[in-house]
């Protein structure tokens, strides 16, 4: 299982999910309305190092974060 | 050093202790920059989320950057709410000469709004509105989309 | 605003004092840049001369370059003698959003260092020894030469 | 007359000269062994304004001052 969060302003409550990649992880989170404007424009993180593509494996325990646009200062 | 402050900063404050602890360490140039809220838009304020294990990696790895140039960052912001003409972000550049903490501060501030992993809200009429027209998208995002 | 102190100045009260002086002022960034006396070349510290009506013709003119766009400068300078970690030199910059901050403050302590009437000697063993290597001639020097 | 103030490192008392123009003070000061090294960098100014040429007139009572290179902060 791997934990996915939703960061700042997406009012979304954590998903648990049995997964092995990040190419599962896309498929079932764009079948979620709720996300459809973030995914776009959003960074993905995996446990807390940001990844540029799907390809990554995952393994048991891994926690992923979406983070939206960012606005520090 | 990264300092993160429940509510508004206390900007003399900040700047007098970093000013102190570098006060021996042979810096020529220190440079602080202090954002602080302006009123525009109606707005009463405005409020913070941070993600702190992603801050804290991207300040070590401008941190490393300015020690390759013998230079170093300090840098303070609010979580929470910060009223107008509150401040709620402050980073500081120290360099042995002035060049180096010129352009690192710019450059610094710069990455800091695209990439630091905090996320902005307006205060209006008591609701926190994400502040989506101001807001960058991190670099490499949208990899999730169709 | 334009600040000449005999000796050195105290860093956390003009930084704090400034910033004060703006609060209500709807200034989103505020960027001082702070130049503290180097060890170096076994100096025991640094003295200055200062011409002070250019000193403030130089400075009226920036001011007003601020001015166009939506921003304020301020500055410090000691005269006399500086020692070693003690600071001699403040300018600030406040403007409405940072970009212009960020540009100010860098074009503003660069021209400082080529323009403003102020002369630098190392205090060594005593003596006051003109900077003459780290000096600069004002643009338009050596009209009286042959 | 006209009076000439040698300003920062350049060690040298002023003067008072009888001259209508920077052209005669160029032609005086250039004699002056003392003033050797400083003249090829010196900024000039009459009456607090910084000159780029030779050509002003200057009257009674103007103050001319040689600024050397400078080196604040």
């Amino acid at each position: 299982m791997v934990r996915v969060e939703f960061l700042g302003p997406i009012q979304k409550e954590p998903l648990e999910l049995d997964i092995t990649n990040l190419n599962e992880l896309a498929k079932i989170l764009q079948d979620d309305e709720e996300l459809k404007e973030w995914l776009g424009n959003s960074a993905v993180a995996v446990n807390d190092t940001l990844v540029s593509s799907l390809e990554a494996p995952l393994k048991d325990g891994d926690k992923i974060s979406l983070l939206p646009p960012v606005c520090g200062g | 050093m990264l300092e993160l402050y429940e509510g508004s900063l206390d900007v003399p404050n900040i700047l007098k202790r970093w000013y102190e602890e570098e006060a021996q360490s042979n810096y020529g140039a220190y440079i602080p920059f202090v954002g602080t809220v302006r009123s525009e838009n109606g707005i009463d304020g405005l409020s913070f989320d941070i993600y702190e294990p992603i801050l804290k990696s991207w300040f070590e790895a401008w941190q490393q950057k300015a020690k390759a140039k013998g230079a170093i960052i300090k840098m303070a912001h609010s979580k929470g709410d910060v009223m107008l003409h509150e401040s709620s972000y402050i980073s500081a550049v120290f360099s042995p000469k002035r060049r180096v903490a010129l352009e690192f501060i710019d450059e610094f501030v710069e990455d800091f709004k695209a990439s630091a992993p905090i996320w902005k809200y307006d205060l209006i009429d008591g609701k926190r509105v994400y502040a989506k027209d101001r807001s960058t998208a991190i670099k490499g995002s949208g990899i999730l989309g169709k």
